[in-house]
């Protein structure tokens, strides 16, 4: 056999509520009107959530802060196909699907506050704290997937990422090795087009994200991320082969950074707020807005109730956090290993000595 | 009692914590039917199957990091890096995951991993198959490393490795993996970590050492002996966290000290091992620790590299400029 | 548009020779009979060299070495496939390519057998050593490629690759930032279908090498390793486009170890004879050897020519590596900055007074 | 002369060598349009063009790896990782290839490549971004490292770097990108590397640093000073090769010494340093040299971190210890 084709691949794309509210009714995952709204409700808390970190890192009462604007529906939709017993590994963009799994809001005002208590997961909820490395949680996630196969668990592990993170090495490693083991993981990239300010034509010059994933022998799809029910349509029907042993799967979110990078960075240096304008239209909570209302599961009565409990779930959060007493420098010693050994135990020492003399002299 | 070499010791160690504990599992590039490229692993996929001895991808950063996810879900993995030399690209998962993560949860997640890491050079090996970078990991907090020197040793460190709540790089000295035989039990013991061992005790000079260099060092005292001066030996075993009492202990008793290593000097070990002895033992000290270890040039490959490792008479050098001071 | 198909790949296979030495005229590459005469001579010389290599190592005249038996046409005719202006970079596997480059064989020798001046490629040779760290030659060589391409000179580069070094990250950055640049790259990956013990269905779950490709944005095809002309055909367009600013190609040569991974080795511990034996059948250079007879280009006279020839280079090469001074010590200090610093110059100056003193004793 | 801080002092050294120098170019995440995060590279990409200042994908290693095969085909790049805790995954570009290179090849391939790197903490930045790991670096092999302290220092250096034969990491205290302001010469000029510089002499006791760590060190000093000790500083810049002479001198004459670093106490630079005193100055020496470091933990989050980071304070304890000895 000379030349021929021996394999052929293609990518598809999921929409199922577009940019003016209307659903494919076939395509639409079978929720009911409460889970519906409760869709609605957790990206209405993300955005209030999001605003208020803003402000307060403005305010000097937050450090460096990265924005979800504009991608609630990829965490929202994705996080709530979970179960309890799954596991899921943020990176740094997705406290929209860690309120939705159930993690206090306190907890990620902590961390941006510069707080390692803050990625103290609670006990019972199978989180994995922020990871700062870009694509580094993706092998950790496949570690764990394939652990809970080892020991017949059956649940799944959902690994978030952005888009820049399918550059590192470590993206294409993880990838492969649960292609190749099988493991029930599924991994969800938040193609938001920029990687602080490089666009993704300069990450990659693959025209889809999902298609990387024929790389590693395993589904690859393209979702519409601004769309909650695509991306839960997309992610649940994952997770469930996941559990059921049906191996991994990539599923690309398409979806838009609204905001800047993060607090310490300004988009308009490298942007076009054209751009940005275009997207603001495909805004995710809008749109099911208009599916809700269409429905008449929407009104003036319900939005206001809506909003005003989300203010109040981060306001409350706001002032727990900041009700904290400060964490104890003890801890930086106690948690290295779970002895402390001897040379750090005199370190410790030392530090304790030359802190009370210091605290004296304040 | 068997006498064992050192890969027969370790894989005796693997055995046994498979069998008692169904969580510890082995992962790494060779490790199933090969049994390893050195056979350290030799006849474990027999018996416990490939859910439990994993050949992997060619993946160092992967198999480090697959190796933590296992471990924070409660697994005890052991993960084999084929040579030190391929370990690089595993340093981002080691210190920016393994050794964090403790810390970084406040102690809500744990990593109970061991890497297996064959390292040094001595043995003709190819390009980058001869490096010791022991440094790498002790400087990175929040891991812990360990080097057995003999067949017994290597047993009952891995045991306690195995153990330990927390990751440990086993450092495993290829030089010796055949070239010594040694008594080791049959059954269960440990060597516990963070303990030195004083390996013949002396009052002329303290030589410290570890792993493959413990052999020179003894040649040298055998000869130093000879010439009347009792050298007193202590092999660290465990380079984090360092026993600074036991050398600290005697190097007061000696007021001499020859610290012996592979890897190059500089930011090496021996330095940490001086500085700790100048701040604990320095009105003891009647002359400079001396450090005989490797160049600060790429180790060479097998043409040269008996010019790079320390041997007996750089030793004995070292300990005459100690006398002769 | 709620679910549809957005982009379709496929991959293609190239054979030209068959096994019995058939070939299919119309995608014959344009060589006259000198040059495939002269790819038939260097994969012979390939493999009398590789002979050679195996039995110095089981006399103890050479350390360890990785044998390329039953790879030569993935060597010779991609190797073939360059100008003396192209970069080359081989892996650790690549013998049959460095001698068609105009490497000299005693080099081969001496690195093998612990010597760096074995990789002090000669000045006007464009290649890089042999790298051992696999997979980490590839972004070296995108950044030769792209250096080339700022410099405006017209030239490509030839990356090689096993099978096993697809699953390294640095393979993933290295293509993913050569498709980004376009960078004037072919990257060569030998599948021989086994990373020392580890078969290809445990290095990755993708069927074929050549779809990792897409995950790049540039086209990948897989081609009979064993044969030379698929080979030389694939390479040589590939590399015609490279220069021509056309962005970089991944050929997967299909090919198979027949021989233990190095001599420190034994293959009989991890796979079958029938394998290896149905692997013998599809041989390289019999397959050549059979065309150029039906051609009229190969008797028994030719045949003892190429031969002894190649007997008489090797063994001359043989001569020549082992006839060499033994390489100074001082090499070590003299070759790691440009100019000795102080403190290393100490160093080597302790050194010198401890081997003088030992020299003397001995 | 304008007053510059090191950011605009470091830009302004990237600007004239590439205008002198056409093979000098500069790659990196977000080193192009947003000028690099911390607009170390602002305005380089209206002068140069995208072929000279090139934005790549997030790809530490393939960064590393891309600009050492451009550094050997003849260019001069300068390769930006962004933080010091994203190294890692470029280590083992850095120690296999980079450092490696000049001696494997012998000679016939070099690699003049420098590797930008913003290091340390005091900037209250999220996790990850706080490290000063400069040990891994000046451990290995066939690369040089350079630390600058002001902004006059990061001009001179960064040259001196790029014009470098060998491979360099240059490494920029991120706490005083822009917290001093110096004259800065508009005129070319350089600092030689691998020669350390006494800041202020003195004969009480030398203080040994470098990088950010250099004000607090200031700082401690001018309280000793009333104190009526007059301690002699110097300022390492390079820390690989390391300038042993000047140390030693400086130790003979003052007989104590303390070294402050960021990194973590076990096989930091300071354990290196401590070494080599020991080694050519024990003698001179009235107290054991002191360390003034990072804790053999995680640097912690901002919230902790000066608690972790040597301050004015604890450079004067341990200089009393010194003292009282
Ligand atoms: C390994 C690594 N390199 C660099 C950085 C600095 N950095 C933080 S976020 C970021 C961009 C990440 O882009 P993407 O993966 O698309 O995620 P997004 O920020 O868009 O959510 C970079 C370069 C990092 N955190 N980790
Ligand atoms: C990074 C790295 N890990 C491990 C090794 C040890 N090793 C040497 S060759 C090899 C297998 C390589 O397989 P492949 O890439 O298919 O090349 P082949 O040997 O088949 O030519 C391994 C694991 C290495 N050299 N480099
Ligand atoms: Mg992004
Ligand atoms: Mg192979």
């Amino acid at each position: 056999m000379p030349k021929q084709v021996i394999e052929t691949f293609s990518v598809e794309w999921l929409q199922i509520l577009d940019e003016d509210g209307n659903c494919d009714e076939e395509l639409r995952p079978s929720l009911d009107n409460e889970q519906v709204k409760k869709l609605y409700e957790s990206m209405v808390l993300a955005r209030t959530f999001d605003d208020k970190a803003f402000k307060l890192q403005r305010e000097g009462r937050l450090g460096t802060y990265a924005s979800i604007l504009g991608q609630e529906a990829a965490q929202v939709g994705s996080a709530y196909a979970l179960r309890p017993t799954d596991w899921m590994f943020p990176a740094f963009r997705e406290p929209g699907a860690s309120f939705v799994r159930g993690l206090p809001m306190r907890m990620i005002f902590q961390y941006w506050a510069g707080d390692e208590r803050g990625s103290q997961i609670p006990e019972g909820l199978n989180d994995f704290p922020i990871t700062i490395p870009v694509a580094t949680q993706i092998p950790i996630a496949v570690g764990v997937a394939l652990a809970a196969k080892a020991k017949g668990d059956a649940i799944a592990v959902m690994a978030y990422m952005g888009d820049g993170a399918t550059s590192k090495g470590d993206f294409h490693e993880g990838l492969n090795f649960a292609g190749v083991f099988a493991a029930p993981v599924v991994f969800v990239c938040q193609n938001n087009q920029w990687a602080i300010s490089v666009p993704l034509k300069r990450q990659t010059a693959s025209r889809t994200l999902a298609q990387k994933a024929f790389a590693y022998g395993f589904p690859g799809v393209q979702v519409d991320g601004n769309d909650v029910f695509a991306v839960y349509r997309a992610t649940s029907e994952a997770l469930m082969r996941a559990r059921e042993g049906g191996g991994p799967t990539f599923i690309e979110c398409l979806t838009y950074r609204l905001g800047d990078h993060t607090t310490a960075d300004d988009a308009s240096r490298y942007r076009s707020p054209e751009q940005v304008e275009q997207w603001k239209k495909k805004d995710p909570i809008e749109r099911l807005r208009k599916y809700l209302e269409k429905g008449g599961l929407w009104n003036k009565a319900y939005d206001q109730a809506v909003s005003s409990q989300a203010k109040e779930k981060v306001e409350s959060a706001v002032h727990e956090e900041e009700s904290l007493p400060p964490p104890d420098p003890l801890d930086m010693f106690r948690f290295t290993y779970q002895d402390l050994p001897a040379d750090l135990r005199e370190q410790m020492e030392g530090f304790v000595n030359t802190n009370g003399r210091r605290d004296q002299r304040e | 009692m068997a006498k064992l070499t050192v890969v027969e010791a370790i894989n005796l160690a693997l055995k046994q914590e498979m069998e008692k504990d169904h969580r510890v599992l082995i992962l790494g590039e060779d490790v199933g039917k090969n049994g390893g490229v050195f056979r350290v692993t030799q006849g474990l996929l027999d018996i416990f199957g490939e859910a439990r001895v994993m050949d992997t991808p060619l993946s160092e950063s992967a198999i480090a990091g697959v190796a933590i996810g296992m471990a924070i879900y409660g697994l005890r993995p052991i993960a084999e890096i084929q040579f030190e030399g391929f370990v690089y690209a595993a340093m981002e998962q080691i210190a920016n995951h393994a050794g964090r993560i403790r810390t970084r949860s406040r102690g809500r997640y744990h990593c109970p991993l061991v890497v297996r890491l064959p390292y040094g050079g001595g043995i003709r090996a190819p390009e980058h198959h001869s490096d010791s970078n022991e440094t790498y990991f002790v400087h990175t907090p929040g891991i812990k490393v360990v080097v057995p020197s003999t067949p017994y040793e290597a047993k009952g460190l891995l045991i306690s490795a195995i153990r330990d709540p927390d990751p440990v790089i086993f450092m495993e000295p290829k030089k010796i993996y055949r070239s010594l035989r040694e008594e080791v039990p049959e059954d269960e013991y440990i060597v516990p970590l963070g303990e030195a061992r004083i390996v013949q005790e002396g009052t002329g000079i303290t030589l410290i050492t570890w792993g493959a260099m413990l052999q020179p060092t003894l040649q040298a005292a055998a000869l130093m002996e000879k010439n009347g001066t009792k050298a007193e030996i202590i092999d660290l075993r465990t380079l984090s966290p360092l026993d600074s009492e036991t050398i600290i202990a005697s190097v007061k008793k000696t007021h001499r000290a020859v610290v012996v290593h592979e890897a190059p000097a500089t930011c090496g070990v021996g330095a940490e091992i001086v500085a700790r002895i100048n701040e604990k033992a320095l009105v003891y000290l009647e002359a400079p620790v001396q450090r005989v270890t490797g160049f600060d040039t790429i180790m060479p490959l097998p043409k040269l590299e008996k010019y790079y490792l320390p041997d007996a008479g750089r030793v004995i050098e070292a300990a005459n400029r100690t006398v002769n001071f």
